[in-house]
C-alpha cells in the first residue's frame, strides 16, 4: 500500500503481518461499500404500496404518480390521488403546490396519515422528475416513466 | 512484545493519565451534559419532541464530547514533550495507534454509560432492546475514536488543532452520525431487524478507519 | 422568479465564480512578482 | 496583464474562454427547452460539468497524493499539484451545490432536501475545506505534504460514495443520465451533445485553472523558500539558540508569512 512510506519506523520483528491485514480490511471495506453492500438502507421516501403497508404513524415522505382527474383544489391547498401501480392513495395537501405540479407527475408528498389511514395529510409537496430529458414536440409520452425504487 | 501487549500499554498509560488528571471525568462529562440540558432549553420538553429526537440528540453531544477527548488525547502528548517519548520507546505504529483509540473509546463509552442514563431519565425516552444500543454504541465509539485518534495526530503539533480537529472528524464521522442515530432509533422502538443494517454500516465505517489508522499512523506520529 | 430567472442566476453565478478566481489569482500573482516587503504586505492585508 | 503566463496557457485560456461562450450561446439559445421541466433544465448544462469537474479535480488530488506518498516518486510538485486540483475542486463542488439548489427550487419545488445525494455532497465539502485548512496550517514542507496527502486520500472515499448514492439508495435526485447503470441515456441527441459539450470545455477549464493555480503555486514556494534562506541566515547571524524552525514555518492563510523579519518569525510560539 502506497499509504506507507518509506520513512516509517520499520515494524518490529515480523510485524508486518499487522499491516498486511489492516490493508486488506481496507480494501475489503471500500470493496464492499461499491459493491453496494448497504443498498436500500437510506430511503428518502417510500412507495404508496410501502406506505399503505407499513401504516406507520409519524411524518413521512410518500413517492408515487399523481392519478389524472383526481385533482380538485380546496380552499386551503388541493386533493388528488397518487399511484405507484399497485396502490392509490388519497392525498390532502395544505399549502400551494409547486409550478410542476400536473396530472402524471411525480410527487413526494411529506405529511402524516390522518386517523383511520383514510388519506394522506400533506403539508409539502415535491416533484421527483425523471433523469430522462427531451424537447415539448419530440415526445408526449407520460414524463414520469422513471422511479427509481 | 506481543501485539496485544503494546498495545495494552499506551492505552494503559492513557487511561492512567486520565485516571490521575481527572479531565475527562471533570471536563468531558459535565461539558456532554450541558449539551443534552442546551437541548432541552432549545426544545420545548413538553410536547414529546425531546423523547422523539432523543438518539440524534444524544450523538451530538457524544461526537461534541469526542472532540474534546480527542484534543485531550494528544494535548498529553504535547506537554514535556511527551510525544517524542512515545516516538522513541520503539512501539510499532499501529500499537500506538490502537492503543490510544482503546483509551479513547473507553473513555467514550464510560461517557455515553452516562449521558445514555441522563437522555433516559430527562428526556423521558422508553428503551426496550438494550442489546441493539450496546452493540451500535460499541461499533460507533470504536469508529469515532478510530477517526478521532487518527486526525488527532494529522493536527497534533498545529498551532491550530483545537479548531482544526473538529473542522477534520466532524464531516468524516457523519454516517456514524447517521447510523447511531438510526440504529438507536430502532433499538428504543424495540424493532432490532430496523437497526441490523445501520449496525452493519457502523461495524463497515469502524473496519475501514481502523485499517487506515494502522497504515498510516507511523509516519504521521514520526512527524507529529 | 421564473424558470428562466433561475437559469440566469445560475449562468450568472458560474461565470462570476470563474472570473473571481481567475481574478484572485492574478492578484496572488501580481503580489508575488512585486516581491513585497513584509511590511507592504501587512500593510496591503 | 500577466507577462508571466506562458503562451500555451494563455492559448489554453483563450480556447477555454470561446468554448465556455459557446457553451452559454448552445445551452441558452440553441438547445430546445425540456418537456417537463421547461427552460429551467437549462441549468444542467452547468450543474453537471460542475460537478463532473469536482470529481476530476479530487481525483487528481488523490492520484497525486498517492504518488506523493509513494517513497519512489516523492516530488514536491505532487503535493503542489494535489493542493491546487483541491482548491478548484472545492470551488466546483460549492458552484454544483449553488447551482443544483437554483435547479431544484422551480423543479423540485425546494431549494434543499436532505437526500443522499445532496447530503453526501455537502460532506464531500466540507471534508476538502478540511484538507485545504490542513494544507494551509505551517508545517516543514514534506510533513505538512505528507498529512494533507493522507488527509486527502482519506476524504477521497466520499466521491464514490456521492457518485453512487443515487444508485445505491432512494433519493430525490434522479440517478445519472449518461453513466446510470443500464447505460441506456434517456435524453434527446441535441441535448445530449449539449451536455457533452459542456463537460469538454468545463474540462478545458479545469485545465487552464489548474495551469494558473499551479504556477502560482510554485512562485509562491520558491518566494517562501527564499525567505525562509534569508531568516534561518539573520537568526543563525544573530546568534539565537532556538533552531527548530519546524513549527513556524512561514504561512498564515494564503501561504506567507512573516517569516521575512527574523524578530517576527522568532517571537516565541509555544506548541
Amino acid at each position: 500500500m502506497a499509504v506507507i512510506p518509506e520513512s516509517a519506523p520499520a515494524p518490529a520483528r515480523g510485524r508486518r503481518w499487522i499491516y498486511v491485514v489492516a490493508a486488506l480490511l481496507c480494501v475489503g471495506a471500500i470493496a464492499f461499500l461499491l459493491l453496494g453492500g448497504l443498498r436500500g438502507n437510506i430511503v428518502y421516501f417510500r412507495t404508496v404500496s410501502e406506505a399503505v403497508q407499513e401504516n406507520d404513524t409519524g411524518r413521512l415522505r410518500l413517492a408515487g404518480e399523481v392519478v389524472p382527474g383526481s385533482i380538485s383544489e380546496t380552499d386551503d391547498g388541493v386533493t388528488f390521488e397518487v399511484t405507484d401501480g399497485n396502490e392509490t392513495v388519497a392525498v390532502v395537501h395544505r399549502g400551494d403546490p409547486p409550478d410542476l405540479f400536473a396530472e402524471g407527475a411525480p410527487v413526494v408528498a411529506e405529511g402524516e396519515w390522518d386517523d383511520g389511514f383514510a388519506a394522506f395529510q400533506s403539508d409539502r409537496i415535491l416533484i421527483n422528475h425523471g433523469n430522462e430529458y427531451s424537447p415539448p414536440d419530440v415526445s408526449s409520452e407520460d414524463p414520469s416513466a422513471e422511479h427509481p425504487s | 512484545m506481543s501485539l496485544a501487549r503494546e498495545v495494552w500499554l499506551v492505552a494503559g498509560k492513557d487511561l492512567r493519565v486520565e485516571a490521575r488528571s481527572r479531565v475527562t471525568l471533570n471536563q468531558v462529562l459535565p461539558f456532554g451534559a450541558v449539551v443534552l440540558l442546551l437541548f432541552a432549553f432549545a426544545l420545548d420538553p413538553d410536547r414529546g419532541l425531546l423523547s422523539e429526537v432523543a438518539p440524534g440528540l444524544f450523538w451530538v453531544a457524544v461526537l461534541l464530547a469526542a472532540v474534546l477527548a480527542v484534543s485531550r488525547s494528544f494535548a498529553v502528548e504535547a506537554e514535556h514533550g511527551a510525544i517524542d517519548g512515545l516516538r522513541l520507546s520503539g512501539l510499532d505504529g499501529a500499537s500506538v495507534f490502537l492503543g490510544k483509540t482503546l483509551a479513547i473509546a473507553v473513555q467514550l463509552l464510560l461517557l455515553e454509560l452516562v449521558l445514555g442514563i441522563g437522555v433516559v431519565v430527562f428526556y423521558d425516552t422508553a428503551v426496550r432492546s438494550v442489546a441493539v444500543l450496546v452493540l451500535a454504541g460499541v461499533a460507533a465509539t470504536v469508529g469515532i475514536a478510530a477517526t478521532g485518534t487518527l486526525f488527532g495526530v494529522l493536527a497534533a503539533g498545529l498551532r491550530t488543532r483545537e479548531t482544526l480537529v473538529p473542522l477534520l472528524l466532524l464531516p468524516i464521522v457523519a454516517p456514524v452520525m447517521l447510523g447511531a442515530t438510526r440504529a438507536f432509533e430502532a433499538g428504543l422502538d424495540g424493532v432490532p431487524s430496523e437497526a441490523w443494517p445501520w449496525v452493519q454500516l457502523l461495524a463497515l465505517f469502524a473496519v475501514l478507519y481502523l485499517g487506515v489508522g494502522v497504515l498510516a499512523f507511523g509516519s504521521l506520529l514520526e512527524d507529529a | 422568479m421564473s424558470d428562466a430567472g433561475f437559469v440566469v442566476a445560475g449562468y450568472v453565478i458560474t461565470a462570476v465564480v470563474l472570473i473571481a478566481y481567475i481574478g484572485w489569482m492574478a492578484a496572488r500573482f501580481r503580489r508575488v512578482r512585486r516581491g513585497l516587503t513584509e511590511e507592504e504586505l501587512e500593510r496591503w492585508r | 496583464m500577466i507577462s508571466l503566463a506562458r503562451p500555451a496557457v494563455n492559448a489554453l485560456g483563450l480556447l477555454t474562454l470561446v468554448a465556455l461562450f459557446v457553451l452559454a450561446v448552445l445551452a441558452l439559445g440553441v438547445v430546445p427547452p425540456d418537456a417537463v421541466q421547461g427552460d429551467a433544465q437549462r441549468l444542467m448544462y452547468v450543474h453537471v460539468p460542475a460537478a463532473w469537474l469536482a470529481y476530476l479535480a479530487f481525483f487528481v488530488t488523490a492520484v497525486s497524493s498517492a504518488l506523493y506518498l509513494w517513497p519512489r516518486t516523492r516530488q514536491p510538485g505532487w503535493d503542489l499539484l494535489a493542493g491546487s486540483s483541491a482548491e478548484i475542486g472545492v470551488i466546483f463542488t460549492g458552484l454544483t451545490l449553488v447551482l443544483g439548489s437554483l435547479w431544484g427550487r422551480p423543479v423540485w419545488g425546494a431549494w434543499w432536501v436532505w437526500d443522499a445525494r445532496l447530503v453526501t455532497t455537502a460532506v464531500l465539502f466540507f471534508l476538502y475545506l478540511g484538507y485545504l485548512a490542513l494544507r494551509r496550517v505551517p508545517a516543514d514542507p514534506d510533513v505538512r505534504a505528507r498529512r494533507a496527502a493522507i488527509a486527502a486520500l482519506i476524504a477521497f472515499v466520499d466521491v464514490p460514495i456521492v457518485h453512487f448514492s443515487v444508485n445505491w439508495w432512494r433519493t430525490l435526485h434522479q440517478e445519472a443520465t449518461v453513466f446510470n447503470p443500464d447505460l441506456d441515456a434517456q435524453i434527446e441527441g441535441s441535448m445530449a451533445w449539449t451536455l457533452l459539450f459542456a463537460v469538454v470545455a468545463f474540462t478545458l477549464a479545469y485545465g487552464y485553472l489548474m495551469a494558473r493555480r499551479v504556477q502560482l503555486a510554485r512562485l509562491e514556494e520558491g518566494r517562501e523558500e527564499r525567505e525562509l534562506d534569508a531568516a534561518i541566515a539573520a537568526r543563525v547571524a544573530s546568534g539565537s539558540e532556538r533552531t527548530d524552525l519546524e513549527d513556524r514555518v512561514p504561512g498564515e492563510g494564503t501561504g506567507k508569512g512573516n517569516i521575512g523579519d527574523p524578530a517576527v518569525a522568532g517571537a516565541g510560539e509555544h506548541r
